[in-house]
């Protein structure tokens, strides 16, 4: 599904994100990206959805190289692949419903499916009751669930997580998390960013480990013993 | 598009009018003014151009009739002309009442000796433009033994009349282009004030027209209304000061006319929703510009 | 406030001016267009105006002397007025000479039957307003007979001066207000796109006017420089085209006076940075309001 | 130092966010305030630096009553208390010297102070070779780290971190809330609320526990156990 050969990412002023980095991810696989603060993780996640161009490498997903990819087709891949950003990036006008049902909007849904779903993950991450709230009415836990459940509603078959417990609680945490475990047994891919231990250490599920821009880890299943 | 996809645009862009109060009366006022200028400059150069056309129409060519004419044929001839409006006989002696009162003299006196003037006829243009081809053209009736008319006066109001009109074209073209500026920055300035959304529904799979459509019908909605209000705010303005002016200034009569009245609000309207859709597309292109 | 703090404000200022780059130079397209659309129309009323009192001002006051009049003594009468600005002695004959060419007459034939005209005096007014009390005051002069002007024309030519000014001054005052809330509107919009900054900033302890005064500069700096941008378009297109009219349509002279255009470039310049300063703090209360 | 008197707090449409708080920090004191997403953790901090004013009861800051605050005095409070927001609240066209300087520009520090005490508190975070990047040329945990950089410069008495940790890993975490312990025990009163259990059984400082709205646990020293 996702082949990262021999990537760099380097910003101005010579700061070096990823070095050489080679990732393949099968369809259907779950696995944990992990890493100091800084040290790549989420422009790793930025290359795949093409927020980001790597310098070098290419990054294949779903069998094109996305920097080939001509501008317009870049929404059919991002519509692919469901994003929950570290800084959420909800729409401040719309309430949390109507950022949910937009992930369906683009992607032409009826009214009638949107009806069916947007509550749907809603209930999953929790937050039924406050559908009408608009996002600066949420706490930031509720915000970052949002957040999630716009990355779910349209069953992408790829799903990039980033972060996406830092404002949650232990219990809530782990029930997203095993969330996404599930989505990935039924045939997504996800990718998931975190500094979890407790949770990568709960999961035992592949671990990609990068320090300062270098995959130092790669195990198919392991816990978080020197994911620092 | 899907009709259901159309929907939702629509009432994506209605949302965001609603919720974006503040923004959408700012720029709603910044696009009014700014029609409202150009509405005010569109009459000012009507009616200056009106008013000179008006002082040219009152000039009258006088045509002097020789000792032994026919008076009924050479009227006819002049009538026969369909660039003439209005042919009046002034008999010698009206003549030299009338000289005699503009220059303060005594008209027994003047008679007395004589009177040195010949019949004449008055005859009015229907366009003022027409005075030099009916004066020539009268010259060439038999009978007629001269066409005057006010020339100096009638060719510079005529210049006048044109130079009016060619300012004000440039002007309405030169005030257009700034209404066009001052309704496509503010657009833009709305726009970057949500930037960052345009990005997040980028980032969340949007195409550009998806992005597109609702801001543009914001853009058409804001310089519609911008282009409703301006009309709403000029013409009753314009009907009270044209009133106002005919009232005290009697000699200036200012154009009231409904067509004018109705052309103009149509324009400004359109000019509006026009401006305000162009806006938004180049004010959006920058941010669209980034995938 | 202590002078540390000042240049960090205006420091603040100015780098703001400089990261924001693309609001700014919005803000002030807008700005200049608002104010050289004032201009324009200053320009227009000012030239109208002027044309007006021109021609009121060719109006001369024929001063018909009696029969028996001393010449030398009226005219020293009439010079001694100070309200005149010129006096000339027309002969009776030159008079009856200008007569028969305006009429077309036999000139020969008319002043053979003898000459009705009196000798006169023709008077011009230094100020177009006082011909009516300089033709009032030379009837007073023992050997005037009659005093006599071209009333309609000139009471309709003043009239109309006036109400051109009284216009003018309406209309500089409306769009004044209008580049007002242009001006405004706009520098409203360039802080609604920061109000999460200002917000920002009141969070982490600054007092109102320490958020104020940088927007207060960034609002200055871009009144003042609209009002430059304006003054630099609108004075050099304006010379250009009163040149253009000079040449073309050479019975209408243009203001061309160096004080206007200066008190106009001043002008300009100083409404700016005012509407810069006062949009800015009319903007800014908004989002200042909650603490 | 502070005082919460009976507080509540209910937002429009009903949704009570605390009810009948009661809780008293000394000054110096250290205290976690811990609870799962949405029971009102940064409600509570909100109300000490005024964003927020309780619907009912008194809030009590340094002998001053907070609600009674006129407009123009509420600056001055809040140049007392250090904020880390859940959100980071990072001026975006400032560089991170600029946004960290900007809370000694506001108490009106000299230049000289500046220079001294700006790099000192970058170089606390980590972020001494980040100072001239703006906020989005940052990843979430930098981000994270100016904002604590922001709130300890000008070392103010009272110190309020709402979730500081949420975006760093755990070596990191662990060193900025030793941080703030260390400046608590030189006299600075420091409220911290967190999510992150390994931390609060780490440290063994006084935890308030909210669910709901509602103080469940205080005790003076303590771990996580039942904080969820
Ligand atoms: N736009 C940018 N310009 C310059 N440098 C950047 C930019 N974005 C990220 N960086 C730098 O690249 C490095 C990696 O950033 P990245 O966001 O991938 O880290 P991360 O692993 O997600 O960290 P965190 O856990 O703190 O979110 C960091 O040092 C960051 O400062
Ligand atoms: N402005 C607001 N309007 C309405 N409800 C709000 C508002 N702000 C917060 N709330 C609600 O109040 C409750 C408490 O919010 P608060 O932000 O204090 O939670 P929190 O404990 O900080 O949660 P988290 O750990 O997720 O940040 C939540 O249910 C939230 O939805
Ligand atoms: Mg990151
Ligand atoms: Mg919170």
């Amino acid at each position: 599904m996702i082949h990262i050969q021999d990537v760099s990412v380097a910003y101005p002023k010579g700061i070096q994100a990823l070095s050489g980095v080679d990732l393949h991810f099968e369809r259907g696989e779950f696995a944990f990206i992990t890493g100091a603060s800084g040290s790549g993780k989420s422009t790793l996640l930025q290359l795949i959805y093409r927020e980001l161009e790597p310098t070098r490498g290419q990054v294949i997903v779903d069998g094109h190289d996305v920097s080939q990819l001509p501008r317009h087709r870049v929404p059919l891949l991002r519509r692919k692949v469901g994003v929950v950003f570290q800084d959420f990036r909800l729409l401040p006008m719309q309430t949390v419903w109507e950022n949910v049902g937009f992930a369906l909007d683009v992607i032409g849904a009826t009214k009638r499916d949107k009806h069916h779903r947007v509550p749907l993950v809603l209930e999953l991450v929790g937050l039924a009751d406050r559908a009408d709230a608009y996002p600066d009415q949420l706490s930031g836990g509720e915000q970052q669930r949002v957040c999630i459940a716009r990355a779910l509603v349209n069953t992408p078959p790829l799903l990039l997580a980033d972060e996406p417990t830092g404002n949650l609680d232990p219990v809530i945490s782990l029930n997203i998390v095993q969330l996404l475990c599930d989505i990935a047994d039924r045939g997504t891919t996800v990718l998931c960013a975190t500094h979890d231990t407790h949770i990568v250490d709960a999961m035992q599920r592949r671990v990609v480990a990068l320090v300062q821009g270098v995959v130092v880890r790669d195990e198919k299943t392991g816990g978080s013993y020197d994911a620092a | 598009m899907r009709l259901n996809t159309a929907q939702f645009l629509i009432s994506q862009a209605w949302s965001a009018i609603l919720r974006n109060g503040a923004i959408t009366g700012a720029a709603i006022t910044n696009i009014s003014v700014a029609l409202c200028v150009l509405g005010v400059f569109v009459l000012t150069a009507y009616n200056l151009q009106a008013q000179a056309m008006q002082q040219a129409a009152a000039v009258e060519i006088t045509v002097d009739l020789a000792k032994d004419a026919k008076r009924a044929e050479v009227e006819k001839s002049l009538r026969a002309n369909e660039r003439v409006k209005a042919v009046r006989f002034v008999p010698k002696a009206e003549a030299l009442e009338g000289l005699a009162q503009r220059w303060g003299l005594d008209f027994s006196t003047l008679s007395r000796v004589g009177n040195p003037l010949p019949d004449a006829f008055r005859v009015v243009p229907v366009k003022p433009d027409d005075i030099e081809a009916i004066a020539e053209q009268a010259e060439q009736i038999p009978g007629v033994a001269e066409a005057r008319y006010a020339q100096q006066t009638t060719t510079k109001l005529l210049k006048l009349a044109r130079g009016i009109k060619l300012a004000g074209l440039v002007a309405v073209i030169i005030l257009g282009t700034a209404s066009l500026l001052l309704v496509s920055v503010t657009i833009r300035l709305t726009i970057y004030a949500r930037r960052r959304e345009v990005r997040i529904m980028q980032l969340v799979g949007a195409t550009n027209w998806f992005i597109r459509w609702p801001f543009l019908l914001e853009g058409w909605f804001q310089g519609t209304t911008g282009g409703i209000v301006a009309t709403a705010l000029l013409l009753p303005g314009y009907a009270y000061l044209a009133s106002l002016i005919s009232s005290n200034l009697g000699f200036i009569r200012p154009v009231q006319s409904t067509e004018l009245m109705v052309a103009l609000g149509i324009g400004l309207v359109l000019m509006g929703s026009l401006f305000g859709v162009l806006g938004s597309l180049i004010g959006l292109q920058r941010y669209l510009q980034e995938v």
